[in-house]
């Protein structure tokens, strides 16, 4: 047997191999053009991609296809980081989570648009018309700086949900007044104003056992007062926790001071202790699913819409199913307010909050025909008429001339609370560590949560952990 | 008293009657076979006497105790299973030894009793082989050991050569025999072999469709069976069994219509309380004489086939009407196929069975 | 324990039990055993039958009759058929005309992947045991052992390059790629199961055909598989349990047209911006489960006399 | 890598030596195919680095079949296709993450280096990744040692009730045959409904018996018994199906003339029943040990995590898919496969041994 036999015999078996797997071509006609994006499965998308092949009609004539793979929410992450990270190339739009930007930019995968705002000056404007917290949040990489990547998608802050029904009964308004000489907030304005004092008060006062009198009738089942977020998977602590640092006066390991912001001492700040305590504080009013560290976002509003508690923080984006009497049993009782904040030394109200929702980002694989028509898209997608229909359908814009329209707090009840919260939103970690900081943060605070660990040992162990990390990946020097 | 009794046993399972009204009974030291065709219910009966089948009613009594209601553990017997039974992940000796631990013996006293049997039953070179390893024959004989190695009220065995061949089933019967009257207890055998019955039994027990048809010892069962059943399945080459006219009796002689014949034999006194009518005539193939052409009341046929059997040879011939006989013929007597026969069936072995089949006797 | 056989039972007169019969006492007694294993999936299924509403409700909601007021007013509910439509069209987005959701899709897929997977893995896996049990290698076990240990890592190990491979030839999201993985998914256990059937079978009956002169091809087919249908059954309801509601691969590396109903699931897990939505959940996890009980019930039979093998040996 | 073949008929010409360039020598084709394999998937871009690995299968495959079919190797010829697809769909996708975890790799990065053996040290060893990764393992072993063992006892005494025939027993059967049908997501997702101590059916009945509130999954003991309760609840099923499946298989006249010797329930059990069914549960064994070893969606489900319910292969996934720590997470899953092999291994040593005592 000679090598040229072998030789011919591997490349003939090469072949076979080859035709069997032959890669289906795909012929794209010139005025063709799909788009493909991977998008949560719920109704922000939905509504958008129905907007899309009712209404949208490209200008430059060419037939746009936009092929919308809903995955469902709790694998989106798994399913969009396999599919980026095997360099599947499968996706030209991604909705992403914020703080995905820093880890898929440094890979290589998310396409920075300054190139295309720059060539077009329309698109520009539309982009500028984003309140500046959640374009900072949403586009920016590093954060706030000005290489611009994404667009808002669902634009969502927290805000507290809450029962009318029991807050404004005239008995438990009594009572709470003769208790704590204060009013019990029961409007959306006396919401607005709630501090955390009023909400730990809240809690206080609601906590009944089954039986017990509830708003004049005796309650079927246990009810307490207030709920939010406090599970241990994704971000269901750190965006609620956030919040309390930021307005009692500490801070974040703060991205936008690199290389010389600090981890160790900013993190474990005794401001930061104090927020985390007062914030552990609250969670012995809660539904006891809390103590198990599972009361993620959506325990806490099912609760809400099972009438368990009466006020819950919760992101607007779960808030439909509160409207819906199929899946609500308060439907007709929701008022809707603010975060609650704290009380500055100047009397001022402090409302610093992490933002949620999601922007959504365009590919690096994307062609140049892709590109264009997706800019055409979503010039169109964040134009004031679409974005006002959006909301009218149930999603948020974060386009100034939308949400300030006097219109926009008709569409739903917590759009009253909006605009004014958007201007302290804030936002974390848009770098490529993002999910080690993350994992290990609500670990620790999972620990806080459940008591097995304080709020001084639980900052400890993050600020030691993230200085280390971060030092390593050097971002602190 | 090491004995056993069946009273009117009998077995339903639901509409089907296995057994019906069996009696038997077996005395210390005696072999009974229970003999017939399968299906007939001597299994279940055995099973029965064993406590593995409960009967539905009836009494069972082993060693003078009425055991219907007790379960195998307690009844303290003995017995060898068709398929043998061996415990597959035990070796042979602990197999042997399973009976014994019951008896909470010391393990020396165990490994004496088991290597005294082994010793009979020449076990002693594969006692630490398992059932896998060893043969059909072995595997028989560590079923019997196993049996005897206690001294239990009684001895069931379950057809135990039918998956013999024939070399070893011989010396196999043989040897149980042997085995079986050292040891004096009443011995139940299941086969559906004759001659495994004829030969280790003291008495046979003939069974059919649920009915023990005769109990008798091996030569009363071959000369004097009971009915036309027994005489058919009793005896190889299998009795002739004849159906004719019985027209008179006088001074021992019987004339029957035979082939539109006339003949006239001799038979039991009894046939002389029969009244004239369809009667079966059963002559054993041993029992004919071939007698030259013209002798009187001799019965004609013609030779057609014809099967040497050693010393003998066995001749299939037809009568002028076309019943078929079979007759046994010393080897010396040459037989060619087509060739003209003349019998004459021998008084004492000839038996007459009414219509309803049952043997006629004085 | 168990005597009773009769020779009824051998001749087929009766029908051979296996082992005793026990009497109704028995049935009860297991019954409620049974019954109360059963309960969480009994739970589901009512589930899948209550109103919406109902789903949270304290005290549980347990059944949909009172049982002829057995059962306390307060735990029964009315049920209702809806939650199965909602399964296939419901409101996506508030306000709008329910929509297709695309469930039937999904379980035609969830049918048509598993099915396929499952039977190439029973044609590969029982000629691979076949020549394992019949031709044995040197270092047979070791390879056997290495087969097994294909299943010892979390899938998310092998996901990475799967995913690469399949983009490069252009699998992905194809109904031949998964079903390939799945194939070799289910392959160890295949090969083991079904090796140690061709273990257990006496290699007399082939031997005496191939010194007549059959084919080693005939052997196979003709004398050994017969014997192992039972084999072939048992494993192939086990391996369409495991590839029915297998999910990673499946999350990624089906697209919106081949994505089978573990995936989609779980838009009732997190459905329409909102937690779980119990009475959909419940309700495609019912459906999901009919045609698996079904094959199981029917192959139940196999799935006792099949497996019936010695040891495993290494 | 020796591998030879045999045959009831023998080979009809000698095989070829190991370094024979000839269109039958498998043994040089693997050895060639898997070093340039391995140096193409570790080396050139992936898309290229497929067709080379391609290739080489191929080409050990062609070498395979010309070999068998000469040499009438049927045991190759049969065993190859089979081969073939868990090569390419199992085999391949682990021995190149076998590489990767010798190199300082994170998928969503670009750059890539050879640093030996310092992931495995990493893993285990370094102060911050390692008591992690410890601590999951202890956790695996716990519920390894706890849903394995639930999971037979329990599937074996279910086993033992359906052993005998009794009226309306397949109807029964059935219904305990059931929990290991559905989908891990959907009973994984009821079950917190079960344990939730609001809505919870458990709760509601612990309540009302002792009027406090009863909260299961607050405690590690409470969260490791919930989860393992799931567990065993969905996969003693497939214990107890091969148990049944040896208990049936026992012939019958052992039992009677276990009755007839007088032998003790005790004896009975462990010298007739339990040979019959010891492969089987040792079949069990090995593959329920091995699915618990990946025990992480019940995991994620029930507790996140949580009360220090960590696995190691909800670890892995945290690691190597959450945080695209690809080449670490190799490191990790190759630590946890040679302690499965090495437990199984055990368990099929110990098996033998007793096999051949008996």
């Amino acid at each position: 047997m000679s090598m040229s036999r072998k030789i011919k015999g591997a490349v003939t078996a090469a072949g076979v191999v080859a035709s069997l797997v032959a890669v289906n071509p795909t012929f794209v006609r010139a005025e063709e053009v799909t788009l493909t994006m991977a998008v949560p499965d719920w109704p922000p998308t939905r509504i958008m991609k129905k907007f899309f092949d009712e209404q949208y009609k490209p200008k430059s004539g060419n037939t746009v296809k936009l092929d919308v793979d809903f995955i469902p929410w709790p694998d989106f992450y798994t399913r969009v980081n396999a599919s980026l990270t095997s360099g599947e190339q499968k996706y030209n739009f991604i909705v992403s989570d914020s703080q995905w930007l820093g880890a898929f930019v440094e890979g290589g995968y998310f396409r920075q648009i300054n190139d295309l705002l720059d060539a077009d000056p329309d698109f520009m404007k539309t982009f500028m018309e984003i309140h500046p917290n959640p374009l900072n949040a949403y586009a920016t990489y590093p954060h706030k700086s000005t290489n611009y990547y994404g667009f808002p998608q669902f634009p969502d802050v927290l805000v507290n949900f809450a029962r009318k029904d029991v807050l404004c009964h005239e008995a438990e308004q009594a009572s709470y007044m003769a208790k704590y000489n204060k009013k019990l907030p029961c409007t959306g304005e006396e919401l607005d104003a709630m501090t955390w004092d009023d909400f730990n008060n809240v809690g206080e006062f609601f906590r009944r056992k089954k039986g017990e009198m509830l708003a004049g009738k005796p309650a079927d089942d246990d009810f307490y007062g207030i709920a939010f977020q406090a599970g241990k998977s994704y971000d269901f602590s750190s965006m609620q926790i956030n919040g309390f640092i930021w307005q009692m006066g500490g801070d974040v390991w703060d991205e936008t001071k690199v290389p010389n912001g600090q981890a160790e001492g900013v993190v474990n700040s005794p401001e930061a202790v104090k927020a985390l305590e007062k914030y552990l504080n609250l969670i012995d009013y809660m539904p006891p699913v809390a103590k198990t560290g599972t009361m993620d976002i959506f325990k806490s509003d099912e609760l809400f819409r099972e009438g368990k508690v009466a006020m819950n923080i919760d992101w607007i984006g779960l808030g439909e199913a509160s409207l819906d009497p199929k899946s609500s049993k308060v439907s007709d009782k929701l008022v809707v307010g603010m975060m609650p904040g704290t009380m500055g030394a100047d009397g001022k109200m402090v409302r610093w909050s992490n933002i949620g929702g999601q922007p959504f980002v365009l590919t690096t694989w994307t062609t140049p025909q892709q590109t264009a028509e997706a800019v055409e898209f979503v010039k169109w997608w964040l134009s004031a008429d679409i974005q006002n229909q959006f909301a009218a359908g149930g999603g948020q814009s974060a386009i100034k001339s939308v949400y300030s329209d006097p219109k926009y707090v008709t569409y739903r009840p917590w759009n009253r609370a909006w605009a004014a919260s958007l201007d302290w939103q804030k936002d974390v970690w848009h770098v490529p560590q993002f999910f080690e900081l993350l994992t290990q943060q609500q670990d620790q605070f999972d620990l806080a949560i459940t008591g097995k660990q304080d709020a001084k040992t639980t900052l400890d162990n993050i600020a030691k952990f993230q200085q280390s990390l971060l030092t390593e990946a050097g971002l602190i020097q | 008293m090491s004995t056993i009794e069946i009273r009117k046993v009998t077995k339903a399972f639901g509409e089907f009657i296995a057994v019906r009204d069996a009696d038997l009974s077996v005395a210390a030291g005696e072999v009974v076979c229970l003999l017939g065709p399968s299906g007939c219910g001597k299994t279940t009966t055995l099973r029965m006497i064993a406590g593995l089948e409960r009967a539905t009613s009836g009494d069972v009594v082993i060693a003078g105790q009425r055991m219907n209601d007790l379960s195998p553990q307690k009844r303290d017997i003995a017995m060898v299973f068709q398929f043998y039974a061996l415990y597959p992940a035990l070796t042979v000796r602990e197999n042997i030894a399973m009976p014994l631990y019951h008896e909470k013996l010391s393990s020396s006293e165990m490994a004496s009793r088991v290597s005294r049997v082994a010793e009979i039953l020449h076990l002693r070179e594969i006692l630490e082989r398992l059932p896998g390893q060893v043969s059909e024959g072995e595997k028989q004989r560590i079923a019997v050991a196993r049996a005897i190695i206690r001294d239990p009220n009684c001895f069931l065995f379950d057809e135990p050569l039918s998956r013999l061949d024939v070399e070893l089933r011989h010396s196999m019967r043989g040897q149980i025999k042997a085995v079986l009257s050292n040891l004096s207890k009443a011995t139940v055998i299941v086969t559906h072999d004759q001659l495994e019955a004829l030969t280790m039994a003291d008495r046979i027990a003939i069974m059919r469709d649920g009915l023990i048809e005769q109990v008798g010892s091996p030569h009363e069962v071959f000369a004097k069976p009971d009915n036309v059943f027994v005489a058919s399945f009793i005896g190889t080459p299998q009795m002739n069994l004849i159906e004719v006219q019985f027209k008179d009796y006088s001074s021992g002689k019987a004339t029957v219509t035979f082939d539109q014949q006339d003949v006239v034999i001799s038979v039991n006194p009894g046939v002389a309380r029969l009244r004239p009518g369809k009667v079966t005539v059963g002559v054993r193939p041993r029992a004919f004489s071939v007698v030259p052409n013209g002798t009187v009341d001799a019965i004609g046929a013609m030779a057609e086939l014809i099967e040497p059997m050693g010393a003998e040879t066995l001749v299939h011939a037809r009568t002028v009407t076309g019943s078929d006989i079979r007759v046994v013929v010393p080897r010396e007597m040459k037989v060619k196929p087509g060739e003209a026969l003349h019998l004459v069936p021998d008084p004492a072995q000839t038996h007459i069975f009414t219509d309803d089949g049952r043997a006629v006797r004085a | 324990m168990a005597y009773g056989i009769s020779i009824w039972e051998r001749l087929g007169i009766r029908k051979s039990s296996g082992v005793s019969e026990a009497g109704w006492g028995h049935t009860a007694f297991v019954a409620l055993i049974s019954f109360i294993y059963f309960l969480p999936v009994l739970f589901i299924i009512f589930t899948a039958i209550k109103p919406q509403g109902l789903a949270l409700s304290v005290p549980p909601t347990l059944s949909p009759t009172s049982l002829l007021g057995l059962i306390p007013e307060q735990f029964v509910f009315t049920p209702t058929l809806e939650n199965f439509g909602s399964v296939f069209s419901r409101v996506m987005t508030a306000g709008s005309q329910p929509e297709a959701t695309g469930f039937d899709r999904f379980f035609l897929n969830s049918i048509v992947i598993a099915t396929a997977s499952v039977v190439l893995a029973l044609i590969f896996g029982t000629l691979a045991a076949y020549g394992f049990s019949r031709y044995p290698l040197k270092g047979n076990d070791t390879y056997l052992f290495i087969i097994l240990t294909t299943r010892m890592l979390p899938a998310i190990v092998v996901v990475i390059p799967v995913i690469l491979m399949f983009r490069t030839v252009g699998l992905s999201g194809s109904y031949l790629g998964i079903i390939l993985l799945y194939t070799a998914f289910n392959l160890a256990f295949t090969i083991w199961m079904m090796k140690s059937f061709f273990d257990e079978l006496s290699t007399d009956v082939e031997d005496a055909a191939r010194i007549d002169g059959s084919s080693e091809v005939k052997v196979f087919f003709k004398i050994c598989l017969p014997q192992v249908v039972a084999g072939l059954a048992a494993t192939f309801v086990f391996g369409l349990i495991l590839t029915w509601n297998e999910f990673l691969f499946a999350l990624l590396l089906t697209g919106p047209d081949t994505r089978t109903v573990p995936v989609a699931m779980n838009q009732a897990v997190s459905s329409g911006g909102r937690g779980t939505d119990w009475t959909l959940l419940a309700a495609i996890e019912t459906l999901f489960l009919i045609p698996v009980f079904l094959v199981t019930f029917f192959l139940q039979e196999h799935l006792l006399r099949g497996v019936t093998f010695g040891t495993v040996k290494k | 890598m020796t591998m030879h073949a045999m045959s009831a008929i023998e080979p009809t010409s000698p095989p070829p030596g190991v370094l024979a360039i000839r269109a039958d020598n498998w043994r040089l084709a693997i050895v060639a195919g898997l070093a340039l394999s391995i140096f193409a998937a570790l080396t050139l871009p992936a898309s290229v680095s497929f067709w080379v690995v391609g290739v080489a299968a191929a080409m050990i495959a062609a070498a395979f079949v010309v070999n068998a079919y000469r040499r009438r190797y049927y045991g190759g010829l049969l065993v190859a296709p089979a081969i073939a697809v868990l090569f390419v769909m199992n085999i391949f996708p682990l021995l190149w993450s076998l590489g990767l975890s010798f190199f300082a790799y994170q998928s969503n990065q670009q750059s890539i280096r050879f640093v030996g053996l310092n992931n495995y040290i990493k893993v285990l060893t370094n102060e911050i990744a390692a008591p992690g990764n410890w601590s999951a393992l202890v956790n695996t072993a716990l519920f390894v040692v706890l849903t394995v063992s639930a999971q037979m006892m329990v599937g074996f005494l279910l086993a033992m009730l359906f052993a005998k025939q009794f009226p309306l027993r397949k109807y029964l059967l059935i219904l305990v045959l059931t929990p290991m049908m559905l989908s891990v997501v959907a009973s994984g997702v009821f079950f917190t409904y079960y344990y939730d101590p609001t809505f919870g059916i458990l709760s509601y009945v612990m309540n009302a018996i002792t009027g406090g509130q009863f909260i299961l999954m607050d405690s590690k003991a409470g969260a490791v018994a919930g989860i393992v309760f799931a567990d065993a609840w969905m996969w003693s099923p497939f214990v107890m199906l091969l148990v049944l499946a040896g208990l049936v298989s026992v012939p019958k006249y052992l039992y009677e003339a276990a009755a007839i010797d007088r032998v003790s329930a005790w004896r009975r059990f462990w010298s007739i029943t339990f040979p019959y069914i010891r492969g089987l549960l040792m079949l069990a064994l090995l593959f329920r040990t091995i699915e618990a070893f990946k025990l992480a969606d019940l995991v994620i489900l029930l507790t996140k995590g949580g009360n220090d319910t960590m696995t190691i292969s909800y670890h892995l996934i945290r690691i190597a898919n959450e945080q695209n720590k690809t080449s670490e997470g190799a490191a990790i899953s190759y630590v946890m496969l040679f302690m499965v092999i090495v437990l199984t291994n055990l368990y099929l040593y110990l098996a033998n041994r007793r096999n051949q005592e008996s």
